[in-house]
């Protein structure tokens, strides 16, 4: 650092190769920051700034960002979620009988966090430019080396040989490691399984006994069963099938729908 | 000179060779070793330290430690052009800076107030720079790993302990160290010692599956 | 204080502070160009000489160029002046880690964490590091000695006991393991009672062999 006044965060610097998993909007480093970058944009403080106001900008710019097919990572699609909640809180007096927590309460809890992130950032600022050492004070230039305690001749810290041991052991595991080769049934093969086992059977039948020869394999179940699953609900949507359950963790029943012609 | 200032003055000689020859900062206690009988360390750096207080080189305190370092208001002229090494990303020093203000914190609890997950290599980066350490465990399910500064952190930014962690009472005041929504009674404070009452010591056994 | 004297004690503070902090010592010309218009370095530095004459460091003179020291009837103090502090070679720091882990643990075994053979230079290091040492002999065919690692090992490392040694989802929090290792990874506990109940105690003339 050449300039103490740096202002650690005036440039969001490009995101770092390992973090980029988690940015994908614009640079900002997750949804809350995307939220203090608009509550900044009110020009308030953050005590004074429009919860309501705030949520709506968001929710636009998240639209925004879809609308150019932008992908955008499920954390800013939950919190879209959670402030489209807060807003309709907001909006909607509270009922007597509500047990949820009101539309003020969550947004003096948004507020909190903004406040919380904001102050943060400024602590890591302010600590960055203190006079560090190494860059405005200095430690002795030609230490003498003087046995202080009982010194060892070699220098190795608890870190180094954490990092030693880490790197050693998954070394070893990948070379080891051979990724378990898992059947997977895709849509369209369970959707076409599915179809030729009903056939043209217009009686209730469970899922589970259309699917009983395949359920044998443990290794498959969990995804033949998905994916039957997912694939019916999709023959529903056309109105080829019929599904039915009586009670919670029941079986599906499924039939053929009968068509208007008869 | 009376006899007794006479071994005082070759006790704080004894000190200032001591703490000039090495880089590192010390403890009283490493130093006692080397004054003899019934010195009273700490009484001895508080000395020195008032005498060098307006000198060039400033004697410090940093945690426990003590330091000789040039003194702040120099920092103009001694200067280096040298660029950090590898400066430290935003997710670094958003990390290292909740770490220090919310110590002991858990990997949770600091995702929590940066409203996003932490990269791997981050904690990572701030343990290998010695900046930050693994204190021990909370108790609280699932045992997690606490997280906090080390006497490196103060020597490195200049602090003689973590009280003096700047704006730490307006963050206080402001209830922004407290995990929970203002206006909350309970206020964390940076948290120093061995372990806090709900932290039990690292074991490797219990979470390892 | 006069205004000449406080020009003159700004000028001395300047020569601590540069002379301190520099790796090698200074020519007066060196310095000169800090201490602004007028400066009589040569002066100042004879003063500030003066200055420290009876102190536990004195400002030297080495050919042309000026230095801090310890004062010479200080010198008991440098014992082990020629002693260097080295960084533990990797392949050192690797066996090390290994046998902390999975102590008791034999060559052979250290061998196949490493994947490589371990040269008998590089436990014999460790040992008269005073890190590791020899715990017993395995019942097994060879009784191949096993080794262990020394309270100087926790000592130096600031461990309390082998327990405080991070686990698997430690290692993972902090970013030091990934988290795409095959789930039967698993990171053993060390052993730290006496003897392991496969274990045979030392001959008495046991070396390493």
């Amino acid at each position: 650092m050449t300039d103490t006044q740096t202002d650690w965060f005036d440039t969001p610097a490009p995101p770092a190769a390992d973090d980029v998993m988690y940015v994908d909007v614009g640079g900002y480093e997750g949804p809350l920051d995307l939220l203090l970058d608009l509550a900044r944009r009110q020009k308030v403080d953050l005590a004074a700034i429009s919860v309501l106001a705030l949520a709506e900008q968001y929710l636009a710019f998240i639209d925004t960002v879809r609308e150019k097919r932008i992908e955008v990572a499920a954390d800013y699609l939950v919190m879209a979620a959670w402030l489209a909640y807060l807003k309709s809180r907001l909006m909607v007096p509270k009922a007597p009988s509500d047990d949820e927590p009101s539309g003020e309460m969550l947004a003096a809890m948004l507020q909190f966090r903004l406040k919380r992130l904001e102050a943060m950032r400024h602590t890591a600022n302010q600590l960055m430019n203190r006079p560090r050492l190494g860059y405005q004070v200095y430690a002795r230039g030609m230490p003498e080396p003087i046995e202080i305690a009982r010194k060892s001749l070699w220098e190795a810290s608890l870190y180094d040989l954490l990092k030693t041991y880490s790197n050693q052991r998954e070394r070893g595991s990948i070379t080891e490691y051979t990724p378990l080769q898992r059947t997977v049934w895709s849509l369209q093969d369970a959707r076409d399984i599915l179809q030729r086992l009903i056939g043209e059977s217009f009686d209730w039948v469970p899922m589970d006994t259309y699917l009983a020869e395949y359920l044998t394999i443990p290794t498959e179940r969990a995804t033949v069963r998905a994916s039957s699953f997912a694939s019916s609900l999709e023959l529903v949507r056309q109105g080829k099938i019929d599904l039915r359950q009586t009670e919670t963790f029941g079986p599906l029943f499924m039939r053929r729908r009968r068509t208007e012609t008869p | 000179m009376s006899e007794h200032s006479e071994v005082t003055e070759r006790q704080l000689r004894i000190l200032e060779a001591l703490l000039f020859a090495s880089a590192e900062p010390l403890a009283a206690s490493q130093m006692a070793t080397y004054l003899g009988e019934g010195a009273n360390a700490n009484e001895l750096l508080k000395t020195l330290q008032q005498r060098y207080a307006r000198r060039g080189v400033n004697l410090v305190r940093r945690g426990e430690k003590w330091a000789f370092r040039t003194a702040e208001d120099l920092g103009f002229l001694l200067r280096r052009e040298e660029q950090e090494t590898r400066p430290l990303s935003r997710a670094a020093l958003e990390t290292l800076s909740i770490i220090a203000y919310h110590q002991p914190a858990t990997r949770a609890e600091i995702e929590e107030v940066r409203g996003v997950a932490t990269g791997k290599g981050t904690i990572d980066l701030l343990m290998e720079a010695g900046w930050v350490r693994m204190r021990g465990r909370r108790r609280t399910p699932g045992r997690p790993v606490t997280y906090g500064t080390t006497d490196a952190f103060l020597d490195h930014f200049g602090l003689e302990s973590l009280s003096d962690l700047p704006g730490l009472e307006e963050l206080k005041g402001a209830g922004l160290l407290s995990g929970r929504l203002p206006p909350s009674m309970q206020i964390p404070l940076p948290f120093y010692g061995a372990l806090r009452e709900d932290e039990d010591p690292l074991d490797p056994d219990d979470t390892d599956d």
